[in-house]
């Protein structure tokens, strides 16, 4: 306890010696590279930055004249290749890598920026809100993310508990227990399968599965949560395969060989040895086929009823009601404006963010794998 | 040296608990089969067989199956018969079995005393808890089997004699839908011959060690056939509705190709589904020509975008950037960016790049968009290869003198192009069926009566921007988009087709040309990889 | 934005900012006519499924431009009483000054319909993302409540057709013998409040009363005319984004109701009509469904933004001319406007406004 | 076992590889040790596919010794082990002829259980390979997973566990690898976590676990530091004790130490030599042999 | 240069590590050749992070003549290699202090032109590592990269290439190399086809035909079979004639056959003992490189 506050007290002098730290270093490197670097080289970097930030900040203004500086940018760049290739070619890539991040940020900024009305007019409402009116324009336009939420998460769930058993099954089937031959077949096989694209499931979906659940069982509408999450399931499939199947491939074959040369059957090695050090690997595939689930956007968008409301009880998953926040931004997106537009970018960050904490989740998880693993050698 | 008595190295003969087992298994199997074809309704629920209903004779199954089951249960814990059963079950098998047994007495207890919760709950839990307990106390070869094979034993009974048929129905207070017993016998016959099977494999080999083996061998195999089973089911069934949609009208001589240049025409396979426009007054037979073209400008633009910032970017990282917190940030960055949802980035692209791009639905931006999302892929990949490339490569160079630059033009780069190539096409697979982004940003006429001509559209002025392509600013059709115009256009215009004729076609084309692109960059990538191994 | 209060992003504010010369964007081409440029982009129009029958067998037309004389599409009776043997966009685009291309599949310009719903071709026209603005519902209407409603003088309305919106059910519940509801039955049903068709006098079957997308002029329309107000609040089963979809579903399901549009009935097929009886008058389909009088009627909008340019003026007119009232809107079953009314909707877009 | 001394001229005895192998062959396989063979190996002919990595190679090795085998790389030292417990099955690509016995019962028989036979056969590989779990769990992996250990929730519930027993034998194996006093006071951390030679005696240990009655040994000490290995070389004698041990190697030296018979495979999969260890280093029958261990080429 | 006689009783000179560095220190560092130090290497210390891998560490290296170092696994060799041509650099953990000298210039000195020094100083690594190119590739990358060559399309277009002085200069390296009877008739197939010896023997003519004065070896036969060894080790005793050659083994054979000089170095970075290899390997003046040059660990 102590401790704690001992280095709380200590924060802000130790952050002003990082940013020391972190000056004295920047220095450094500016020096360097004045040194390093010819003068000419140095002009092309300016120009050629320069034009850069031009033609960003002049695309963002929506301006015709965005073309002037993209111009320069390729004029200055050519004479530099020509002179300087190899600084140019470090500038460039360094550039490419900003312009990489800065989709990203431009996105999360459009995202927040573009979701802060809706914010701003309900408050914390659309999130928690669960009493009707859930989604109007009357009353000076009602916009609830809840009942959308709760789409995502019953379809989620759906096709997870198809998806990841059967995945984990496929993988253990594949990685080590099919013979090599149809192991060769099996695998670029399913791999294959991970590419259907999702508006065919939705399709099959549609066409088929909607339609036997209508009639066989009696479902109030032509399209519920159950026979949308049981096609996206299926649709993850593939992907969970294939990820798990390479994390069981990548535990090193000694330490399967270890286990297989002191008699215990190859199930016990499968068991006990191979799945519990690809554990971490296993659940990063999980995890990125829930988010493939999550952010399917087409099959459901065709199977879905788009009326939004509680089923009661909640996991009715039968029930007449079926939105997700995927499908509601594809059905609405088009026709949207002021605070209802809003709404639907609030959808979109809440799809971001839970997609970005799987899949910061999922990179923790595989990177505990590799360390776990990587530690024996 | 050691006195612990030692098992003979070689096994035993065949003996009767083997021959039961075997029957069990095979029962399983059958039945497993059966079940599929009627859930599948190739074979339909009234059916019969000798005067037996279908229904009513995978009831006798599953009966069969749970009287071997405790039979070989019985007689190896009695040691007529040969097997090496561990002392128990093991803690998993008994949560199976007690959750099968506490529905059994949710089950029973609903239909004697009401379904109030109050009252079958604690019937389902005593059930579940005793369930449990007979599984995991007794020897493994009783508890794996009994337990099992009674349950399995009462619901085929119920199912073969106590009149649960196809008419029977199930309508839980909790659901809206009615569940008939021509559809949950089918299914619970799934999972019970599944578990008979793991129960016949297991006893077959004794149980122990191999019997687990053996057991567990089955229920993943039966697993994953059925997987593979329904994905090869999706594909065949658009394969064969697809087919005769596509082949319509075709002939290998009928049509004729106008030379380029020569102006000479010459006979050519007429092919209308693919080479005819979807609209349009004088199209006999509509065809996907402008969704193909649509779809080969979008992939075009979007790996004309994508793959030099992607490649750039991934050289930037791996070999000029320090490992440390920047290159961190980026690599979650972009991870996270290749699972965004698509239709996030359709947003961001009707918000961002519309307005100041082609103020409307345009290819411009549909190709933007789409780079976007192949852009972080092409960069993890890349990435990847060029991690991939040995440091050996580049100590060599290095110690030549040659400069960093130098080594990754011409060593670096080189070697991780495999890597990346594979990446980019697998990319572009997944780009060129997605479809959620282009409703937003791209998406014209459903039924589109030409096809983009992005070549022939460049203008050029003396005013900024001075280039101009009109047809890269104008909506156009994709493939997907296509599929998608029509599921949601409802009637197809022309009388050749009905629409849902004209979407499997639509989508067996899709299929081929996404799957194709996937099956380049699989087999590239088994080609590559046996290259680098075979040298 | 449109609503004109943040959002530097949205195009209205810099696209008008630039002198409209960057290709295909219809912000400029809306005001083309200033500089006497022929804007010969792509013409491009979104929204209703309700309308898109109309304008999209109308671009169809104009893009395949026919010859005078093709039997099948501009038959030579109808080029005489036009007095023309040009092709058939050539001739109603050369009224505005463009040059005739003379060629098949070729068109003075080519006009793309998108299809979608009513809210998304106001939506469109209103931040410039198409030119033409399809929908089956006023504007006012549509934007009622969203905030929008000041944008409502910018939009310039054309009307071409006229819709009954009638109502439809699937094939077994005709077949089992019922022909007519009350007004006040439907509004109930589309409340949850009678769920079985056994309560209207049919078979005793759950209703799945089928709605279409929020936004769209059809849904907008029902509500505006059966509950009085654009906004009222209905719960139906399950809503689909175009008419087209709807039809399907209706057939797929053997206890379905449904509010379409007229294009849409099939009296023998999958999708037969239901007479509802309003105030004691019994409307029927074939009868009197789209009378003047029936509540329900509804005018089929074709909206552009602040003026209507000279591109915009030659397609809608050939949707107004005599062969396109019969060949596009009676040709898809909706009813042609009245003489009238014709003609002050052919003055708004008169090719002389172009000279 | 010092080292040999070499002083003849090896220019004069050079003889052509067809010739040398005939000539030796005929000297050495009349070596016999007293007692009987554990392992007996007859004419075994190795293929990865077309390839041929051993050569009717015929030998016995006796119980409690150790046996070294040396040679060149690529000679198909670790195929010939792995050939012992059948791990060459895992290899789709090996193909094995001629016949092994483990105590009068052929290996490659019909029938013949697998996991029994890895049982009575251990195997200690090159690299260090404990399971990523803690250092207990990889010693009790092997009696776990044949039965004859229960500490499961369940037995622990019922009381019915073999927590002592487990405990018993998990020491008793460490302390055999004279690994126990380093680790004792860590048996619950991961195994990972040791260092190499740690884990090389961990994995011994972890094979002792399972009481087999012979231990391959392939290289088991070439990834390590001296120290380390002069522990494993210490481990390995006193194992003679008890155990048939064949070690793979390709320090000489370190065959010269350790062990008592010494077998020397040459390039091509042949075995050229196999006797007592002394007589290999100090008194080779063969050219090519005194070539190998005089250290001219390898 | 054949095998030293090991006849002390080991036991009798050990003495605690401290005492005997410094006393042996003493004698070895006397040692001289005639003419200059083609590389004089002063007071080096290496640290990777925290730990030492070399202490004050110097030595002169003669031109024209095999300088072998050897050493125990771990104990620096190859760091003090990659010092030499400050292939180190590319290490970020590595710090390195002291100086090395190349004919008078400072190799650590300031404004040292990396690319130049490397040029000067070749280096073969041991494991081969061919680029995934052809051979000719291979051989022309260094000069086609420091534009002495140019045979680009452009170039040939214009009909200024060097395809002829390409031609010449890939000939004369393999030859030097041993090589270009071999893969004479396959000059464009990619060098991965080629065996491991060859392999080498080609990464040693890439060196070549950069035209260095020293060439660094490390362990350039560990990965070979005895054919390809003895070629290598011809070669190398070739290549003496005109370069300094520096080789790494820890094949103590090898070294005494191929070397004129010896640097042993022992656990803990120090160089222990230099001086002619014959006199190193029979009658070394320190009691441990006795032990390590007689087998006794390592
Ligand atoms: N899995 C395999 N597939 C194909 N060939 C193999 C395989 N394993 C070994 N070989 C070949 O068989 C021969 C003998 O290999 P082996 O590994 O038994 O040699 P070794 O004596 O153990 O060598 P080292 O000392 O390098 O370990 C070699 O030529 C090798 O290339
Ligand atoms: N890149 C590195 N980072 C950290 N430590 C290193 C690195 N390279 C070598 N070392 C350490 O420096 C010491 C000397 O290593 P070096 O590779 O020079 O030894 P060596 O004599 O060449 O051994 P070997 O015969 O195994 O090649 C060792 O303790 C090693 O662990
Ligand atoms: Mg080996
Ligand atoms: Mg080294
Ligand atoms: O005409 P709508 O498609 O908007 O109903």
């Amino acid at each position: 306890m102590t401790q704690i506050l001992q280095q709380t007290r200590d924060a802000p002098s130790r952050l002003r010696a990082y940013a020391a730290g972190r000056l004295v270093a920047t220095r450094q490197r500016a020096r360097d590279y004045r040194s390093r670097t010819t003068d000419g080289a140095i002009a092309m970097h300016a120009l050629v930055f320069a034009s850069v930030v031009a033609t960003f900040l002049l695309f963002l203004a929506g301006s015709e004249w965005t073309v002037l500086p993209v111009i320069a940018f390729v004029a200055t760049f050519a004479v530099g290749w020509s002179r300087y290739q190899a600084e140019a070619a470090k500038a460039l890539t360094f550039l490419t890598t900003v312009a990489t991040v800065s989709i990203l940020s431009l996105i999360i900024a459009f995202l927040l920026v573009r979701s802060e009305p809706i914010v701003r007019h309900m408050g914390l409402d659309v999130l928690t809100r669960i009493e009707q009116p859930l989604w109007t324009s009357n009353q000076g336009g009602v916009y609830a993310l809840t009942p959308m939420m709760a789409g995502t998460a019953v379809t989620t769930v759906i096709a997870t508990l198809v998806a990841a058993p059967i995945g984990i099954a496929g993988a253990v089937f594949v990685s080590e227990i099919a013979p090599r031959r149809v192991r060769e077949v099996v695998k670029p096989g399913i791999e294959l399968m991970a590419g259907i694209p999702s508006i065919t499931y939705g399709f099959i979906g549609l066409t088929i599965v909607n339609q036997y659940f209508y009639v066989e069982f009696g479902t109030p509408t032509i399209g519920t949560y159950f026979a949308a999450g049981l096609m996206i399931g299926i649709m993850a499939l593939p992907t969970v395969v294939t990820v798990s199947e390479d994390a069981l491939n990548a535990v090193p074959e000694s330490v399967k060989s270890g286990a297989l040369a002191m008699g215990s059957t190859k199930w016990q090695t499968t068991k006990s040895v191979t799945i519990p050090a690809g554990l971490s690997g296993v659940s990063a595939g999980v995890l990125l086929g829930v988010g493939r689930a999550l952010g399917e956007t087409m099959a459901a968008t065709v199977m879905l009823t788009h009326t939004k409301g509680f089923p009661s009880p909640v996991f009715d998953v039968f029930s007449n009601y079926g939105e997700t926040l995927t499908t509601v931004i594809a059905f609405e997106g088009g026709n949207a404006s002021g605070i209802h537009m809003s709404a639907l970018f609030a959808g979109g960050v809440v799809l971001f963010v839970t997609v970005m904490l799987l899949s910061v989740t999922s990179q923790y998880v595989e990177w505990r794998m590799y360390q776990k693993l990587g530690g024996e050698r | 040296m050691s006195n612990v008595t030692r098992n003979r190295l070689t096994g035993a003969d065949s003996t009767t608990g083997e021959l039961v087992s075997q029957v069990v298994l095979g029962t399983s199997v059958l039945a497993f089969v059966a079940a599929w074809l009627l859930l599948l309704q190739w074979v339909d629920e009234t059916a019969t067989l000798a005067g037996v209903p279908a229904l009513q004779l995978l009831g006798g199954a599953v009966v069969l199956i749970g009287a071997g089951l405790t039979f070989v249960g019985v007689g190896s814990r009695l040691g007529y018969l040969d097997a090496t059963p561990s002392s128990t079950a093991g803690v998993p098998v008994g949560f199976v079995f007690g959750l099968l047994w506490a529905i059994l007495g949710g089950i029973a207890a609903t239909l004697v005393l009401g379904d109030a919760l109050s009252l079958w709950l604690p019937v389902a839990t005593v059930f579940g808890v005793g369930g449990f307990l007979g599984s995991v106390l007794p020897r493994e070869d009783v508890g794996s089997t009994v337990p099992l094979g009674t349950i399995l034993a009462l619901f085929g009974a119920s199912v073969a004699f106590g009149g649960i048929d196809a008419n029977w129905t199930w309508s839980p207070s909790w659901s809206a839908a009615v569940f008939p017993g021509s559809e949950l016998v089918p299914v619970a016959v799934v999972f019970a011959t599944l578990l008979g099977a793991w129960g016949g494999a297991k006893a077959k080999l004794g149980f122990g060690a191999e019997g687990r083996q053996a057991g567990a061998y089955y229920l993943v195999g039966s697993v994953v056939f059925a997987m593979l089973g329904v994905l090869a089911l999706l594909v065949a069934f658009i394969v064969t509705n697809g087919l005769e949609t596509v082949l319509t009208g075709t002939s290998l001589t009928g049509g004729h190709l106008t030379l380029p240049f020569v102006g000479l025409q010459v006979p050519w396979a007429e092919f209308p589904f693919l080479l005819n426009q979807t609209g349009g007054l004088f199209v006999e037979i509509p065809g996907v020509l402008p969704a193909v073209i649509g779809t080969l400008w979008l992939v075009f633009g979007a790996v004309l975008f994508a793959v030099p910032l992607g490649v750039g970017a991934a050289v930037f990282l791996t070999e000029y950037a320090e490992r440390g917190r920047f290159t961190q940030v980026v690599e979650v960055a972009t991870n996270g960016l290749w699972s965004t949802p698509s239709i996030v980035f359709g947003l961001f692209g009707l918000a961002f790049l519309v307005p100041r791009i082609s103020g409307g639905n345009s290819i411009f931006v549909g190709q933007l968009v789409l780079g976007f999302m192949l852009l972080p892929l092409v960069l993890i990949t890349c990435r990847e290869a060029i991690l991939a490339v040995p440091d050996k490569h580049r100590d060599a160079s290095a110690a030549l003198g040659v400069t960093k630059w130098q080594t990754i033009r011409s060593v670096v780069l080189p070697a991780a192009m495999p890597g990346t190539i594979t990446g980019i096409i697998l990319g572009v697979g997944r780009i060129a069926g997605e479809t959620a982004p282009l409703l937003l940003v791209f998406g014209g006429s459903p039924y589109p009566s030409s096809s983009p001509n992005v070549i022939g559209s460049f203008e050029f002025g003396i005013e900024p921007p001075f280039v101009t392509n009109e047809a890269l600013l104008s909506p156009a059709s994709a493939l997907p988009y296509q599929l998608y115009s029509t599921i949601t256009a409802g009637v197809f215009p022309k009388e050749v087709f009905t629409n849902t004729e004209f979407g499997w076609g639509t989508a067996l084309v899709l299929l081929l040309v996404v799957v194709g692109l996937y099956a380049i960059g699989v087999g590239s990538r088994l080609y590559f990889r046996r290259k680098l191994h075979h040298e | 934005s449109s609503s004109g209060n943040d959002s530097p992003d949205t195009p209205a504010a810099e696209t008008d900012a630039s002198d409209g010369n960057d290709g295909g964007s219809s912000q400029e081409t809306t005001r083309g006519d200033q500089s006497n440029q022929m804007d010969a982009s792509v013409l491009t129009a979104d929204g209703s499924s309700t309308v898109f029958p109309i304008t999209n067998t109308g671009g169809s037309y104009w893009n395949s431009n026919p010859e005078a004389g093709d039997g099948d599409y501009w038959p030579t009776e109808w080029a005489e009483e036009y007095g023309t043997d040009m092709r058939l966009a050539d001739y109603f685009a050369s009224q505005y000054g463009y040059e005739p291309t003379g060629e098949r599949s070729n068109p003075p310009f080519r006009v793309s319909v998108a299809l979608s719903h009513s809210g998304t071709g106001v939506e469109g026209v209103m931040e410039g993302r198409v030119d033409i603005g399809d929908s089956s519902a006023s504007a006012e209407a549509e934007l009622a409540g969203s905030g929008d409603e000041d944008q409502l003088e910018n939009f310039v309305d054309h009307v071409v057709g006229v819709d009954g919106q009638p109502i439809v059910v699937s094939r077994e519940i005709a077949d089992d013998g019922l022909e007519s509801i009350t007004i006040e039955e439907l509004r109930k049903i589309y409340r949850q409040e009678i769920t079985n068709w056994s309560e209207v006098g049919g078979p005793d079957r759950d209703i799945l009363a089928l709605g279409r997308a929020e936004g769209s002029g059809t849904d907008t329309a029902f509500r505006n005319n059966v509950y009085g107000d654009p906004n009222a609040a209905i719960s139906p089963d399950q809503r689909f984004g175009q008419n087209q979809q709807l039809q399907q579903a209706v057939k797929q399901a053997n206890n379905a109701i449904a509010y379409i549009a007229l294009a849409f009935v099939e009296p023998e097929g999958g999708t037969p009509p239901l007479g509802l009886e309003i105030d004691g008058t019994l409307y029927e389909y074939g009868k009197n469904l789209g009378a003047q009088e029936y509540p329900l009627s509804r005018d089929l909008h074709a909206y552009t933004w602040e003026d209507t340019s000279r591109k915009e003026a030659a397609f809608i007119n050939f949707l107004l001319s005599e062969f396109g009232q019969e060949i596009f809107v009676k040709g898809n079953n909706y009813f042609k406007l009245p003489q009238e009314r014709l003609e002050t909707q052919r003055e708004a877009v008169a090719a002389s406004n172009y000279e | 076992m010092s080292e040999t001394e070499a002083t003849h001229e090896p220019d004069q005895r050079v003889t052509t590889i067809g010739e040398t192998s005939e000539r030796v062959r005929e000297e050495w396989t009349d070596y016999h040790f007293s007692g009987d063979a554990k392992l007996s190996i007859e004419d075994l002919d190795v293929y990865y596919g077309d390839e041929q990595a051993l050569q009717g190679v015929s030998l016995d090795i006796p119980d409690e010794s150790v046996t070294a085998l040396i040679g060149p790389s690529g000679c198909g030292k670790s195929t010939f082990l792995r050939c012992l417990n059948r791990m060459n099955d895992r290899i789709k690509a090996a193909r094995v002829d001629g016949s092994v016995t483990l105590e009068g019962t052929d290996v490659y028989g019909d029938g013949v259980n697998l996991v029994e036979l890895r049982k009575r056969i251990g195997m200690v590989f090159q690299e260090p390979n404990p399971f990523p779990k803690s250092i207990r769990d990889n010693i009790s992996y092997g009696p776990r997973k044949h039965g004859d250990l229960d500490t499961g929730l369940l037995a622990r519930l019922l009381g019915r566990d073999d927590t002592g027993a487990e405990r018993e034998l998990v020491e008793r194996a460490l302390r055999r690898a004279a690994l126990y006093d380093e680790v004792e006071n860590r048996l619950d951390d991961n195994a990972l976590g040791l260092s190499g030679g740690q884990q090389q005696r961990l994995c011994i240990a972890r094979c002792l676990a399972v009481d087999p009655e012979v231990i391959l040994m392939d290289e088991p000490a070439s990834a390590l530091d001296p120290i380390a290995t002069a522990k494993i070389e210490d481990l390995i004698e006193e194992l003679a004790e008890d155990y048939a041990v064949v070690v793979v190697t390709h320090n000489m030296q370190q065959a010269a130490r350790i062990s008592d018979q010494t077998a020397v495979f040459l390039t091509g999969g042949e075995l050229v030599e196999y006797g007592d260890t002394d007589q290999i280093f100090e008194n080779p029958q063969s050219q090519r042999v005194e070539d190998y261990v005089t250290g001219k080429f390898g």
